[in-house]
């Protein structure tokens, strides 16, 4: 056991590093949730994928550098530390491409992660439905079978991006006779087809949106694996949602070391300061048991379950750390972007409002804590 | 010794509950400035604290304390402890307490640890503290900057001015006693969470099942419950220590408004986590409580200033003293 | 609304503080787990009952001084401020009085009341069975009908004093044909006639015990209420176990108040006195909560399943204010009676120990939550 | 960059655990003074940090931080960590090492935070920290005051002496490691727990179903792995923060004793709520392991002082370092 970074592994951190201390944008971009700042950051993932930086851990075919778990961990930690953008191609990368990459035909591979890899496809997810919020298997949107391939009916909801993305994926029931988990079928799908309207969230962003479909044509060169095979193989991209791709340690770790600072400049009150320290030594944990958790993916061990584990921590970490932000800041803490006294432009308070939709989405943390006593202890259902 | 609230007291704050529940629906929360002033002017909610001689009730803050739980669980907009439990304190003795007993007179402050006037766009007269000394602020002698927030039905303005009048009370006094004010309505809105957020938790389903019957909700529901019922006494007896002037009215008006505070911020939590995604839109009226919760725990002073002061009141002092 | 105490009021705390400041024991009595501890919890008892203080609440005639419910608040506050002796009559005076007051015969009273006013009968509790913890309904003890009474068979658990008390109450299953919560009736028993096996704590002591019943012959008018009405008859019981009476907020006062010293005398690091302070207020609010409930109950309404909420909030608080003293005394917090190092002769480890059994007994507060979350809030079952 | 043990690492716990289940059963714990003594030294426990020229394995404390986890959920009793972990870096370049790495020469210390020399009635040698510097201190110079506590299975002692031989090593790296060394035993007895109380929950049935099927024991439970799952790699990277002497080190030694006491801790309290009444008696052997843990943590600085201390480190130094 060590913790002794490789000679490559340090050149690697230098390079990122490097370049992003050059190509961060001054000023933060205008947010995602909006035509103008969506573009931005499409923009910006244009100048990551010319460094071949937008999707390090993809082989070099697809635009990515073929990087090792842990080198794809280094990015992640020099990444957020540099305060760089947030990725607006994130439910492509994170969500859809490790199904792609699984269970996408050669053709579904060399038709969209290039595009993904450079954001010149955004995609947007659509798991969830009015009726069928953690309880996925409740889905009722549903895939009709037509000549050379299937039309699309029902309601999605929360789907995030939805608003200015081009494509979507997304389960629908194409058995009309089948119920729960079976007789669902993974789509991807344009979203120009589709009746998108967004939603108003606590803090007056839009960024995600309510999906109506009304027999959009879908081609069967857009079903990703089998027909009827849609929950197993979102199973497996939401096992990396709730695992270790979609959360790596750098965003928190970021955050924590904000949070230090912030402490320090306010002269946090003892009680307070505790929490800070606790927080930081959280990040810390939640980094080291994941350098630990690549170790064993990449020597081909399943997580499996386990990652339920760092769901529940990280999410109600990033809660802790934010709220923690805004009563070290007082009064000030609630104050928005267009408040001249705002500390960082309101970002705290808008980090503090996007976390607590952590314990509730990829599975609330009742359901992670249910499955760690299950499937990870062996407690009787 | 008779720790429960007389019928008059009760009956004041089923008057003002009936009040809001006809002019203060979600609907005026989210798109009015000050709905149910008059109405509550007329059941006096404003002359509640104004001596007889000015046209007031002339009662205490124990009488009040309900009536504002029913302001926080309506989230009712506008400044309200404000006028109705700061102005009277720091105007007592000016003729103006006639206006403000009849709601004519709209008043914000910037009194103790709070930094912003509160709707102070709204207001008719401003009181701000200057070294430790309130002064009356016209609003044409003001120079309001809006310091928006995330609460927007609870406008948030940094207070600049030229003139102002040097008041003969003191300041101390309308901070214990808005700040208690506050603190119930933290309690209030808290209720009201609990209160929404059970009825979701019956009806809305999931698993096959209410998932107000799974057992995790339960228990979370039963902790904001728990938190709410040992908050409440806090705030009555701190309302009672300031209308005894008791030594250790500062003690108690902390632990009041720390109390509630974390109270209230649980049952947002919990509130939040128990609808899910949905709560987190504008499609339910949960998000207005939300927001009123976080700024008025942090209106005041917060539960970590409120509580670092408790510590020292209780470590510091060479015996706690009991209430009463 | 109002704290003022009256005239009257403050008479009786200074006769009750007065009277305590000249008869407490200088130093602490024998464990009441020992036969010589259990003698000299006995002589104290008679002691207080010689100043009718045993059971203030208590009409006259009983032993009693008719005292209303705030002047019995009054009463244990004094009372535990005073670090006066445990109660060894505990049992007898709150879980079994009750239930004779509101469902014994006449006869009953005076055969029973006033040895127990005088600690002359000391009862032992025999709630639980070793299948039947927390789910009470469960009972297989059975009760025989005979001629003129009934026998006894079957084994009870976790029966306090037992191992030296005069009697016993409990519930039988009289009704061999019956389920869960029929046919069961409510016995009193003499101990004289019934196996008694201590079970040895965690700390050593041996407050509980065992009780094996073979067939002993309780006559009729050992029986409390009607036969087969026994739990309708002990859930008025245990509501008054788990509601004001059992645990009134002097004993937490105190523990308060001399964590207070404990903290200022060590000087707590500042996180640790901020829990101490919590702690404080905690037990304050307590004692706030019960003037309104003794009130409300004054005025003749019930309480029912709110008292779940003191259960939770009193017995969490006793296990955080002992941990919390056990914390501020470092190494030294956990050492025993025997240690010459232990401070208070290890009254605050004990008192932990002691404490870890509150959020257990008188139904788990798993249970109370639920009972919470479904009575008064009235979520689905 | 590997943060995961090797298969070396891995056999030298497993042949730990091995000893441990058959030389160092409940019974054992809670009647013997130093079971598995010998087989323990058989396998190197003792000589794990001597080096080789002393008959040692010359390993470093993250060999040792497995094995120590496994004495720490067998709750093996006797001076072990004092002996294995701290001794051999307080008599480091003394001949007695030799018989240290055989097993033959029991040490207990008092240094550091530790108030008093658990097992010293054990002891062939006491080690004693006195203005900062480490003394050798014969059994037979020395008066024992036994100061019993909840932990009968770990007694503690206050030493004074009259003779001693000063020592030339430093204090303060034994402090660590043998910190380190107690926090792996922490995070044993906390996964025994965790696994006996799934056990009970899986077979105790109350209310028709097994307890372990309602969902507010599963969410406890759930709760102790999350705790012990994000407590364990704090005390690997303290381990090896010893071993590479990092600036970090006092930091990284706290934040290990003070995760992993807490993780315990709160295993011990779930363990008991779960098992209810009968987790509070000598009936199960339950309560040894409670013993423990609450020993343990309190042993070389509890949660309070490490977390003061961490405080200090992250908040009051200009730039926090991660590891490495």
């Amino acid at each position: 056991m060590d913790l002794d970074f490789t000679r490559a592994e340090q050149d690697f951190r230098a390079e990122v590093r490097d370049w992003l201390a050059g190509h961060v944008p001054g000023a933060p971009l205008p947010s995602m949730d909006t035509r103008e700042g969506f573009e931005a950051h499409r923009e910006w993932e244009h100048l990551l994928a010319g460094e071949r930086l937008s999707v390090v851990s993809w082989p070099v075919e697809y635009g990515g550098r073929g990087a090792s778990l842990v080198e794809w961990l280094i990015f992640e930690e020099e990444y957020w530390a540099a305060s760089a953008p947030g990725r607006v191609s994130q439910n492509g990368i994170f969500l859809l491409a490790p199904t792609l990459f699984s269970h996408g035909t050669a053709e579904q591979r060399e038709r969209f992660l290039p595009g993904m890899a450079r954001a010149d496809d955004v995609w947007a997810q659509a798991w969830s439905e009015p009726e069928a919020g953690s309880d996925l298997a409740a889905l009722t949107s549903r895939a009709e079978r037509v000549e050379g391939g299937w039309r699309l009916h029902g309601q999605k909801t929360w789907s995030s991006r939805a608003s200015y993305a081009d494509w979507g994926f997304g389960l629908f029931r194409s058995d009309p006779a089948s119920a729960r988990h079976r007789g669902l079928t993974y789509f991807m799908f344009p979203l120009a087809g589709v009746t998108v309207r967004p939603i108003a969230q606590l803090d007056g962003e839009h960024g995600f949106a309510e999906l109506f479909f009304d027999g959009l044509f879908v081609p069967d060169d857009l079903v990703l694996g089998a027909a009827g095979e849609g929950w197993r193989i979102a199973m497996a991209t939401t096992s990396s949602e709730r695992g270790l791709t979609l959360r790596s340690p750098g965003r928190f770790l970021a955050t924590a070391d904000r949070l230090v600072r912030l402490a320090r400049s306010t002269g946090a009150d003892p009680v307070l300061a505790d929490q800070v320290a606790r927080a930081w030594l959280d990040a810390e944990s939640y980094r080291l048991h994941t350098f630990g958790t690549a170790r064993r993916l990449a020597a081909g061990e399943e997580i499996g379950s386990a990652s339920s584990m760092g769901k529940v921590f990280w999410s109600e970490l990033d809660v802790r750390m934010h709220a923690l932000a805004l009563r070290l800041l007082g009064e000030r803490g609630l104050l928005d972007g267009g408040a001249p006294d705002a500390e960082e432009g309101g970002r705290w308070l808008d980090g503090y409002l996007f976390s607590l939709a952590g314990p509730i989405y990829a599975g609330t943390n009742e359901i992670q804590r249910n499955i760690i006593a299950e499937r990870v202890l062996g407690l009787p259902r | 010794m008779n720790f429960a609230f007389t019928d008059d007291q009760l009956a004041l704050a089923a008057a003002v509950r009936q009040v809001l529940a006809a002019h203060c629906p979600a609907e005026a929360v989210r798109n009015g400035r000050s709905p149910a002033w008059s109405q509550l002017a007329e059941i006096g909610l404003f002359g509640l604290l104004v001596p007889q001689e000015h046209d007031g009730l002339g009662l205490g803050l124990v009488d009040a304390v309900l009536p504002f739980e029913e302001t926080g669980r309506a989230a009712l907009p506008g400044p309200v402890a404000e006028t109705a439990v700061a102005a009277p304190l720091l105007l007592a003795g000016d003729p103006a307490l006639g206006k403000l007993a009849a709601g004519s007179l709209r008043v914000s402050v910037r009194i103790g640890d709070q930094v912003y006037a509160p709707d102070a766009d709204l207001a008719d007269l401003l009181i701000v503290e200057r070294e430790g000394v309130p002064h009356a602020v016209r609003p044409e002698a003001a120079r309001l900057t809006p310091q928006s927030g995330v609460d927007r039905t609870r406008p948030l303005f940094g207070v600049e001015f030229r003139d102002a009048t040097r008041l003969r009370t003191e300041v101390a006094p309308a901070v214990r006693a808005v700040t208690v004010a506050v603190a119930a309505q933290l309690v209030g809105a808290a209720r009201h969470l609990l209160d929404t957020t059970v009825g979701y938790a019956r009806t809305r389903r999931q698993f096959g099942a209410p998932i107000g019957s799974f057992q995790a909700v339960k228990h979370r529901l039963a902790e904001v419950a728990i938190a709410v019922e040992f908050a409440a006494p806090l705030v009555y007896a701190a309302a009672l220590a300031v209308d005894r002037r008791l030594p250790t009215v500062d003690r108690d008006v902390s632990a009041a408004k720390a109390a509630a505070g974390e109270a209230a911020e649980l049952a947002a939590g919990t509130a939040l986590q128990v609808h899910g995604a949905i709560g987190y839109t504008g499609e339910l009226d949960l998000g207005l409580w939300l927001a009123r919760v976080w700024s008025l725990s942090a209106a005041y002073g917060g539960p970590g200033l409120h509580r670092s002061r408790l510590r020292t009141a209780i470590l510091g002092t060479p015996e706690v003293r009991r209430w009463p």
